[in-house]
C-alpha cells in the first residue's frame, strides 16, 4: 500500500518537485527561510535551492505579494506565502486590483502565475485575527482561481497544478489539517482544477464541503451510517473552478443536499452552491438545500466557545437529519 | 541638508549622552533626582511585569493559557518608563506583545489573567485572550495581532485629542518588524502634518520572530524613518527604565505644548524567544548574555536601592507582595466562570 | 408637493445637519474639503465647519481609515471617505481585523461608531480599477452594517441614521446616482436600518433590488406592466441588516422572483437571498429564484462591452419572463 | 548623524549643481557633450508626447476618448530623460499619468490612441483605457489607475532581473501624492535590503489633484523618505531633459553593477490641471508662468537647435512629421473595430 506522508510533507513535496523542474519558481514569505515556514511547509527548502529562490521577506505583505505579481508578470513563477489568510486583507489590492486583473485590463498581453499560499481556520484559541475562514472573498473576484484541500494526495497534486497555472491562484490551507496523514504516491502527478471527488460514497444524502470540513462530515457519514443513512461526501476541492457537473449528479441521485463550510453563514460560498442548485436541480429537490455553517461572528478566543462558532460532527449531523425529513 | 539640521537631527544621541551623564552624576554623589516614592512605583511595575509573565509562561507550560503568547522578558523598562511620563487618562495603543504596556498603564493583573484564562471575568470576557487584551478604563486601547495595525489607531486617538483639545497624548508601542509595514509610514506622515500629540516608542528588540533587522532593514537606524517625515526622532537605549521616562516626558510635554509628534526608538532585546514556544536558538548566546547582564529589572532594583535608598529588606517585602498578589491573581482567574454560548449569542446577535 | 433634491445634495443635507447636532461628527477623505469631493457631496461643509472637521488627507488610505477607527474608540464619530469602492481593497485589514472586530475583542467595553462612505458601480468607462461592485465582500464580514441607497430620500436618511449608528457602517452610493432627483422633506428624519421599501407594488412576481438596480428595476416593471406583468420592486435598502421578513411577505404573495445585482453573479448577495428564499419559502416557489447579475468578469474600459456586463433593463426584463413561466 | 554621512547626503544638491553647470559650460562654449542624432531623438520623443496630449485631450472635449485622463504636459522631460537612459529591453512601470512614459518607451501612438478609443487595436483590446495602457513589448509594465500600486509590481520586475541576472534594471515612475502611501515605503525597503537593479523616478508635481504636497508632507524634500531607508537618493529639477538623462543612466550604471536601487526625485509642475475636467484654478498664476518659462519641450528645442546645431528650418521639418503621424494614427484609431461580445466573452471565459 502506498506511503502515508502528512498533509505538510506532501506541500513540502509539491514545492520541491516543481522548483527543481522549473528554475523560475521561487518563494517568498516571512520565516520560510531559515525557520521552514510557521507550519514547517517548507523546511529544507533553503539548505536545497538557496536564499535567492527561498525568500524571507519583511513584514510587508502588500508589497512583497505585488513583488511576486511583477515577478511573475515577467516571467518568473512565485509562491508568496501570507503567514493567515487573516493577513491577506493587507495585500487585497495588490490581488484584487493587480493580480486578478492584469491579464484582463492589458488585453491578454500577460499574465500572472503567481500562487498566493495561506492557511485558515480556528485553531486551538488563536482569537479573532489569527482563525478566519476568508474564501468567500477570493470566490467573488473574477480573475482568481481558489483551491481548498483537503487531504495529503489532493494538496500534493494541485499545488503542483497551481504552480503550473498561468493565472494567479489563491491557494488555501487549513492549521488543523497540516498534521494529518494519508497516502501520498512518490510519483509525480497532478490533480486537475475543477474536479471534485467523491471521498465516500452514498445514496441518501449529498454532503458537500471542503478543507478541514471533509474529514469532519466523513466522521459525521459514519454516525450517520449507524443509523442507517448513507450519505455522500462530496469535497470539491477547487471553489474556482468548480464542479458544478458533480454536484448536480450527486444531487439528482440524493435529492437531498447538506452543504458544510466553516467560514460565517452570511456571504459564504454555500450560499452560493445552494442557489446554483435551487436553480438547477430545482424539481429533483423534494426539501430545501440545507447549510451548515460558521454563525456570524469574529472566532472567539475562549475555547469552548470557539468550538460552537464553527460546525461540528454534531452540526452536520442535524443538518442531514433536517435535510431528510421535515 | 545644512549643518544646523544635522546638528538638531544628531539630538537623540545627545540626549542619550546627556540623561545618561545627568542621572549618573547625580547617582553617584548621591543627590536624588528621583523621589523614593517615584522609584518605587517604578520598581513595583518592572517586578510585576517579570513577575507576571514568568508565572504565565509556566502556566501556559501547564496548558491553563492556550493560543499565541509573546512575552515581553527583557523589554519592561520601555513600557513602565513611557508610561509613568503620561497620564492615566492618556492613550496607549499596544502590541502583540502587550501584556507588559497593559500593566504599565495600570491594569488589574487578575482581570488580566482571567482573560488570558478565557474567562467571562476577563478584561475583554475571554474574547479576546493575549492578543487583543485591552483596558479602556486606563486609555489603553488594546494590543493588536496583526504587526502595525495599532499605528493607525493610535493617530486616531491622537487626532480625536487635537480635536477635542482634551490635551491627552498617545504613546503608540510599536516594534522594529512594523517599521517594515506600510502604516508605519504612512501613519507617522499623518502625525506630522497634522502636528498631532503623538509618540512612537519603537520597541527594536532586533528581531522579527527570527528574521534580524539586518536582514529587513539596509539603514539599522529606525529612528531616521521618522527624521524622513519630518518628525523629531531619536535613538535610546531601551533597557534603562529612567532614560525611557525622561525621553517621553519631554516628548509629551512637547505634545501637549502643541509641538507635534514625536519618535522614539528604543533598543533592546528579548530574553527568550519570539513566543513561549520558540526556544530562540538564533539569538547569539554572547548577545543575550551582554543583555542579560543589563537586565532592565535588576537595573531598576538597582535605581531603588542605591538612588532611592531603600533597604535589601524593603525591597523584598515588596517583591513579596508582589508575588501575592500574583497568586491571588492566578486564584481570582482559575475560580472565575466562562462566558456561557447564550451570553455569547447575545453579545453577537445584531452581527 | 415636497421638494426635490439631487442624491448628492441629499448625502450633503444629512452631513450638515449631523455635524451640526453632534459636534464629534467629522470628515477625513481625499479632495473632500478644498474640492468639496469628486462627486461633490461634501461642497461647502469646509466652509461651514472648518478645516479640523472637514479633513482633506493624503493618499494614504489604510492609515487614515484607521485614524478614523482609532478616533471613534475614543468618542469621535468620523465619517471616512474613500473615493472609489475599488480603493477599500486598502483598507481591508483596518475595516476587517480592526473596526469590524475592536467591540467583539475588547469584550464590548468599546464600540466603533465609524461610517465608512464609498461609491461604486460601472460609470461611463472607469475601467477595471474604477467601477467595482464590492459590497459582497463587506456582507460577508460580521459587525460591520451595510448600507446602499437608490433614493435622495433614501441616502439622507440613512446617512443620518448610519452616523447615529455606534457600530461601523459601510455606506455605499453610486456613481450614476448622484445627480438623480427626488423628494426629500426639509424636516430631520432618520430612515431604519433593516427596513425594505416596495418602491412599486406588484402581485405576479418581486424584483429585489438595491442601489442602481432600483431604478433600473423600475424600468424594467414599467415594460413589464405594458405586458400585463405586474412586479413589486422590493428595495433592500440595507444589506446588513437585511429585511428578510420583507423579502419572504413578498414572495409568499407572488411566488416568483427575481433578484438583481450589478456586481459579478459568483459569490454575490443575491445567491445568498436565493438561498435564504428557498430555505424560507421552498413551498411557496413554484419556480426557482431567477438572478440578473453582472457576468464574471473586471469591468472593460470599452462603453458597449461595459454595458454588456452589468444588468440592463432589458436583462431584468427576461429574468422576470423566466420566472414567471418554464 | 556624523559629517560625512550629512555630506554624501547633501550629494543630491551636489549632483544637481555639478550637472547643471557642466552641461551650461558645454552648452555656452559650444563644445558638444550630445551628438544631434541623441538631441534628435531626444526632441522627437519631447514633441510627440506634447502633440499627442495636445491632440487626444481636443478629441476627449469632442467626446471621442473617455474615462479618466490625466495628461503629462509638462512633465515631458521625466518620461524622456529616464527612458534614453536604458535599454529598450528593460522595464518600466507607469502611473494614472502614464501616456508620456509609454510613449518614451516606444510605444506606437496608433495603438496608443486606438486604446484610448477603446478599439480592439489598442495596446488593451480597448479592455483598459488611457489608466492601464501597457505595452510589453517594450517592457512598459503599464499604467495603474491606483496610486502606488505600480511600485510593487516594478520591485518584482526587478526582483525577477536579480533572480534571472539578465542584467536589466526597472525604473519605477511614481508620484508625490504616491509617496504619502504604505506600499512606498514598503516596496522602497524591499528594493534597498535585496539590492534590486531598481530606480524610483519620483515626478514631484507638487499636487495630488488639488492638494499642495506641503500639505500631506511635512518634510517637503521625498528625496529623504529614500535616504533613510539606506538608498542612494537625489533631487533633481525635472524640466531639464538632459539632467534626467543624467541622473538616471548614473543609476542605471550603478544598478547594473550590483550597487543597488537608486531614488531620483524629479521636481516638476503640471501645464494644467489634474485631468483633463480640471481647470486647476488653485495652481497660483505666476507659479504655472514659470514653469511655462522653462517648458521641458522648448528646453529640448533649444538643446536641439543650440547643441545639437539643427537648423529652425529642419526642426519645423521634425514637427510636422510628428503632427503627420499623429493625424495617422487618430485616423487608424477611428476607423479601427471594437471587440464583439463573443471575442469578449472568449477572453473572460474561464474567470
Ligand atoms: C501583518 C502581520 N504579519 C505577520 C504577522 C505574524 N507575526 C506575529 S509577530 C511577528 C514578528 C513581529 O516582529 P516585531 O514587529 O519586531 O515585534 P516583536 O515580536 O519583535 O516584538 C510576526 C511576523 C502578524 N501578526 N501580522
Ligand atoms: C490609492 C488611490 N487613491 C486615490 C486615487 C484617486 N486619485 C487619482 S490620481 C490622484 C492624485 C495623485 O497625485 P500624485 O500621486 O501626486 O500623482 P499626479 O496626479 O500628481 O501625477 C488621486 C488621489 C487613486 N487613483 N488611487
Ligand atoms: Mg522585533
Ligand atoms: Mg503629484
Amino acid at each position: 500500500m502506498a506511503r502515508e506522508i502528512m498533509y505538510r510533507e506532501a506541500l513540502n513535496e509539491a514545492l520541491r518537485e516543481e522548483m527543481r523542474r522549473d528554475p523560475s519558481v521561487f518563494l517568498m514569505g516571512e520565516g520560510i527561510a531559515e525557520r521552514g515556514g510557521s507550519y514547517k511547509v517548507t523546511v529544507g527548502l533553503l539548505e536545497e535551492f538557496g536564499p535567492k529562490r527561498v525568500m524571507d521577506t519583511p513584514i510587508a505583505e502588500a508589497s512583497f505579494t505585488g513583488a511576486g505579481i511583477g515577478a511573475a508578470i515577467t516571467g518568473m513563477r512565485p509562491v508568496v506565502e501570507i503567514l493567515f489568510v487573516d493577513f491577506t486583507m493587507l495585500i487585497m489590492d495588490q490581488l484584487v486590483n493587480q493580480a486578478a486583473k492584469y491579464r484582463f485590463m492589458s488585453g491578454g498581453s500577460a499574465s500572472v502565475p503567481l500562487v498566493l499560499r495561506s492557511q485558515g481556520g480556528v485553531g486551538n484559541g488563536l482569537a479573532a485575527q489569527h482563525s478566519e475562514s476568508l474564501e468567500a472573498v477570493f470566490y467573488h473576484i473574477p480573475g482568481l482561481k481558489l483551491v481548498m484541500p483537503s487531504t495529503p494526495f489532493d494538496a500534493k497534486g494541485l499545488l503542483k497544478s497551481a504552480i503550473r497555472c498561468d493565472d494567479p491562484v489563491v491557494f488555501l490551507e487549513h492549521k488543523q489539517l497540516y498534521m494529518n496523514k494519508g497516502p501520498v504516491p512518490e510519483t509525480d502527478y497532478l490533480v486537475e482544477f475543477g474536479k471534485a471527488d467523491i471521498k465516500r460514497p452514498g445514496n441518501d444524502v449529498t454532503i458537500i464541503a471542503w478543507s478541514n470540513m471533509v474529514p469532519r462530515s466523513l466522521e459525521a457519514a459514519e454516525q450517520l451510517a449507524a443509523e442507517g443513512i448513507e450519505a455522500e461526501v462530496l469535497d470539491l476541492r477547487t471553489l474556482v473552478p468548480m464542479d458544478t457537473e458533480a454536484i448536480l449528479q450527486s444531487v439528482r441521485k440524493t435529492e437531498h443536499v447538506v452543504i458544510v463550510q466553516e467560514a460565517v453563514r452570511r456571504g459564504g460560498i454555500a450560499s452560493d452552491i445552494a442557489a446554483l442548485i435551487q436553480a438547477q436541480a430545482f424539481d429533483y429537490l423534494d426539501a430545501p438545500v440545507e447549510i451548515a455553517a460558521g454563525i456570524n461572528t469574529p472566532i472567539p478566543f475562549n475555547l469552548n466557545l470557539e468550538k460552537q462558532v464553527v460546525p461540528q460532527v454534531e452540526d452536520i449531523v442535524k443538518a442531514v437529519r433536517k435535510a431528510g425529513y421535515r | 541638508m545644512n549643518l544646523e539640521l544635522s546638528a538638531r537631527r544628531s539630538s537623540a544621541h545627545f540626549l542619550f549622552s546627556r540623561l545618561a551623564v545627568n542621572y549618573l552624576k547625580q547617582f553617584f554623589n548621591g543627590e536624588k533626582m528621583y523621589t523614593k516614592e517615584f522609584l518605587t512605583d517604578i520598581y513595583r511595575t518592572l517586578y510585576t511585569i517579570r513577575v507576571f509573565e514568568g508565572r504565565c509562561v509556566k502556566l501556559y507550560r501547564q496548558g491553563m493559557i492556550r493560543g499565541y503568547f509573546h512575552p515581553y522578558l527583557g523589554e519592561e523598562a520601555i513600557a513602565v518608563g513611557a508610561c509613568a511620563a503620561i497620564r492615566e487618562d492618556d492613550y496607549i495603543t499596544s502590541t502583540h506583545r502587550g501584556h507588559g504596556h497593559c500593566i504599565a498603564k495600570g491594569a488589574d493583573i487578575k482581570l488580566m489573567v482571567a482573560e488570558l484564562f478565557g474567562k467571562k471575568t476577563g478584561y475583554c470576557k475571554g474574547l479576546g485572550g493575549s492578543m487583543h487584551i485591552a483596558d479602556l478604563s486606563r486609555g489603553n486601547l488594546g494590543a493588536n495581532a496583526i504587526v502595525g495595525a495599532n499605528l493607525p489607531l493610535g493617530v486616531g486617538a491622537a487626532l480625536g485629542s487635537s480635536l477635542k483639545e482634551d490635551g491627552k497624548v498617545t504613546v503608540v508601542f510599536t516594534s522594529d518588524g512594523a517599521s517594515n509595514n506600510g502604516v508605519f509610514a504612512e501613519s507617522l506622515n499623518l502625525a506630522a502634518i497634522w502636528n498631532l500629540p503623538l509618540i512612537l516608542v519603537l520597541e527594536n528588540n532586533q528581531y522579527a520572530v527570527s528574521t534580524p533587522i539586518t536582514e529587513s532593514a539596509r539603514e539599522p537606524d529606525l529612528y531616521k524613518r521618522g527624521e524622513a517625515l519630518g518628525i523629531d526622532s531619536r535613538q535610546i537605549d531601551g533597557n534603562d527604565v529612567l532614560l525611557v521616562y525622561e525621553s517621553v516626558k519631554e516628548s509629551a510635554e512637547k505634545c501637549r505644548s502643541g509641538k507635534g509628534p514625536a519618535v522614539i526608538e528604543a533598543v533592546t532585546y528579548r530574553h527568550g524567544g519570539h513566543h513561549v514556544n520558540d526556544p530562540g536558538l538564533y539569538m547569539p548566546r554572547e548577545k543575550l548574555n551582554y543583555y542579560l547582564s543589563i537586565d532592565p529589572v535588576e537595573r531598576g532594583r538597582s535605581y531603588l536601592v542605591e538612588q532611592g535608598g531603600m533597604s535589601e529588606k524593603d525591597v523584598k517585602k515588596i517583591e513579596a507582595e508582589i508575588e501575592a498578589a500574583m497568586d491571588e491573581a492566578i486564584e481570582f482567574a482559575a475560580t472565575s466562570p466562562e462566558l456561557n454560548f447564550k451570553e455569547f449569542q447575545h453579545i453577537v446577535e445584531d452581527y
